[in-house]
């Protein structure tokens, strides 16, 4: 019988080396892989690469990370945002190191690594100075810059069912990154909500198949569903909106 | 001294272009406040790149849903009809050239259509571009919103962008607190003065030689 | 109001003139448009040049297409079957130009052509004849040639429901080349089975977003289903299963 | 003269090499004799490149669908855990290197790996590659699945393919009907000779200077 599933986030992420690459799924908070992120602070590897579109958020998940000075470097599109200041502190004190990719570059390369592109000519960033350096060509008259894939040792990926196969669906914009970085790893480490039965996800409408996924833990449902009806009563960084107000900031 | 139309009238002269039936991406900041003016008898369908089509205003707050965000990470709504997708589908579609309009905001815009609008360039900030590029390059209409000169003066249309560029000949159309400007292959030529600004007047605001839009 | 859905096939396919590049979904019988293009036969456009994964089964769909000498060259991976008879004549009479593209390459080009990819390295086809003259480079010690992508004029895909914005689900292994070709076509017309409310397909289980179609005609239920139920009771043509033991071949 | 064992057997011995877990692709013909054999106490998962990973065993005529079907376009099932994707995705999983094993037919094997399977180059001959060119270099472990010999005697195991590349040294490991081959950096090791054929006997039957297999 095949069960990708583990029993607990601590399990999940074990055997992450120091100096990995790790991908780390997300937008903004959408979909960020916080309970995987966690067990990896605990678990102590450092020196790694970050893959993500962003640099972390508040003091939680990657930028709790980052605040660990586990982090050596992070490739990403938009690392500056307005709840940033863990980040732009490590930067602003040389103490991180910064790879900027234009979003749609940074998506198209990790597909690629996923489906085995050698590299691709894109038609993002021609001209600016991120293509500095790149191998251009004019094609039927557009020009391009040349990209490679980006790859990962591990990818660290948020979903919001999966099951022992590791067939995935995701909700809403939580999706964005999580269904390339699943192809783009050697070691797909996948949170869920809840495990499934083998064979309750319909197989048309599953995103990510189970062949791109390695491991997967089911973390518990997030506080804005109760089981699988939207009940609301969260502001945006998922805090319960009572306590956002009277608190300020905590998680 | 010259008119200037304020944010909420810019936003509701962009979105009197906006055709029914158009797919549309507007950008984090001033840009989504066109939203807030396409009209609502008519189903214009807007993209966020981090993976929604049909995306709706935001919802009330306690309605706030964590998963579902614009690309500013505001919170926002599907609408009956709405589908989501991973993001290299999302910027396929930019990419692509699918989205009929895209409305950013910018730092300066050349007379060749040049955009700078993701960096000054100043020492010690922080880049961050975001799909500002893959935008600029993807949809068939890229439409500036900016006002027409920086708080010290200057104007943002320029001969040549002085910031780094986020995408090299890619704006169609300008539209600014005081005129809305036609990107050509002569240069900035004037499709519509607001209040007692004329051609006159702008050119001498800009520095730059412009010339009367043709009607199209 | 956007309203993509045409009142019949006729209609769907008007506009098509002459000389024009039409992708064609489709795995064998297995979702071809097969209802469209009896309807671009009807319509009398004529030197095209169709993309598709093969070249026609019997006589029915691209067959008769074919059949009608409407078709200069068709671009596929794999046109020689059991059942394609009405292409192995042409060819071999030299009515009918032929180019092979290996199957993942034909489904990468048409992706890239949707995606605004000026052009890929790819592994397949490295040192075959399939891959001379074209450039060749090694990346990262792999051997790669650089593919370029294929547009359309038209794609002819067939879908089981869609609505009145375009958004389309696909059936099993009948979705193959559909999502791609309504991405790389100027113009995308799909049939279905049923045209449902704005609003009844799922937004999470959605497969080609409206944005890449055009035009969308109900063609009725395909015969081995009832209410969206599978019923059985035909072949792997799709004939009912007496019909087929007794006739022999008809559709 | 030589022990030949039969195809059914051949595919018995390919399905006891396959672990349990594994994501497999069975090419078209007799390879897919190998998924009769896979232990039925044990998940391995296969693929087909026209859209479906947990492809299941052929229906009966009652459930048939003309809508799942195999590369070969036969009527297949679907099983729990299955899921279904488009043909972009399908060769994705191909060509980046996900599927464990894959399993192909032969005209010629290189003694460098190369594979010769989709085409005999003959004058006349309607030229259809598929996926062959995909699965080739696609897949973890490529295994070949064929007779040692063609019907008039000549060793499918060659020095050099003088048929027409599906790819160039992309070949792991040869299953045919007299003996298993492993493709070395030294050429083709006998891993394991059915019956009376041992390494000389079959060194004399291809030609080839034949090396005994590792284990590993």
């Amino acid at each position: 019988m095949i069960d990708k599933t583990v029993p607990d986030a601590e399990t999940a992420v074990s055997g992450i080396p120091d100096g990995s690459t790790v991908m780390m799924g997300g937008f903004g908070r959408a979909g960020q892989p916080v309970e995987l992120i966690d067990a990896l602070i605990a678990q102590g590897a450092g020196d790694l690469t970050i893959v993500a579109n962003n640099a972390g958020n508040g003091d939680t998940g990657l930028a709790a990370l980052l605040a660990a000075k586990r982090v050596r470097k992070i490739i990403c599109s938009f690392p500056r945002q307005h709840d940033s200041w863990v980040f732009d502190g490590l930067y602003r004190a040389g103490e991180i190191e910064l790879e900027i990719v234009p979003q749609g570059n940074l998506a198209e390369r990790i597909r690629a690594a996923g489906a085995g592109i050698g590299a691709f000519f894109s038609p993002t960033g021609v001209g600016t100075e991120l293509a500095e350096g790149k191998e251009a060509r004019t094609i039927e008259g557009r020009d391009y810059v040349l990209e490679y894939p980006i790859r990962a040792d591990f990818a660290l990926v948020s979903a919001l069912k999966g099951d022992r196969w590791g067939n995935l669906v995701y909700r809403e914009t939580a999706r964005n990154f999580g269904p390339i970085m699943a192809s783009a790893a050697t070691t797909t480490i996948v949170q869920v909500d809840e495990i499934v039965p083998l064979g309750s996800l319909d197989p048309e409408t599953v995103v990510t198949p189970g062949i791109f996924v390695d491991r997967v833990v089911a973390v518990g449902e997030r506080i804005w569903l109760d089981d699988g009806t939207f009940i609301g009563g969260v502001d945006l960084e998922g805090r319960p909106v009572e306590s956002a107000l009277s608190e300020g900031s905590a998680r | 001294m010259s008119t200037r139309i304020s944010r909420d009238e810019l936003a509701r002269r962009i979105a009197a272009d906006i055709r029914e039936g158009s797919y549309v991406n507007l950008g984090i900041g001033a840009p989504t406040l066109v939203a807030n003016f396409l009209p609502e008898d008519q189903e214009i369908i807007l993209h966020t790149e981090n993976g929604l089509l049909g995306m709706g205003q935001a919802p009330d707050a306690d309605h706030v849903d964590p998963d579902l965000i614009n690309a500013g990470k505001q919170a926002v709504t599907a609408l009956p009809g709405a589908a989501y997708f991973h993001h290299a589908d999302s910027f396929g579609m930019m990419r692509g050239g699918h989205l009929d309009v895209c409305v950013l905001g910018a730092f300066q815009v050349s007379q060749t259509g040049d955009l700078a609008n993701w960096s000054t360039g100043a020492p010690g900030s922080i880049p961050a571009v975001g799909g500002a590029m893959d935008l600029a390059i993807g949809a068939k209409a890229v439409y500036v919103m900016t006002d027409l000169l920086t708080k010290t003066g200057e104007s943002k249309l320029v001969v040549e962008c002085s910031y780094p560029l986020t995408g090299v000949g890619c704006v169609t159309r300008v539209y600014t607190d005081h005129a809305v400007f036609d990107v050509t292959p002569d240069g900035f030529a004037l499709r519509e003065a607001f209040g007692d600004n004329t051609l006159e007047s702008l050119s001498e605001l800009t520095g730059l030689t412009l010339a009367a839009a043709k009607e199209n």
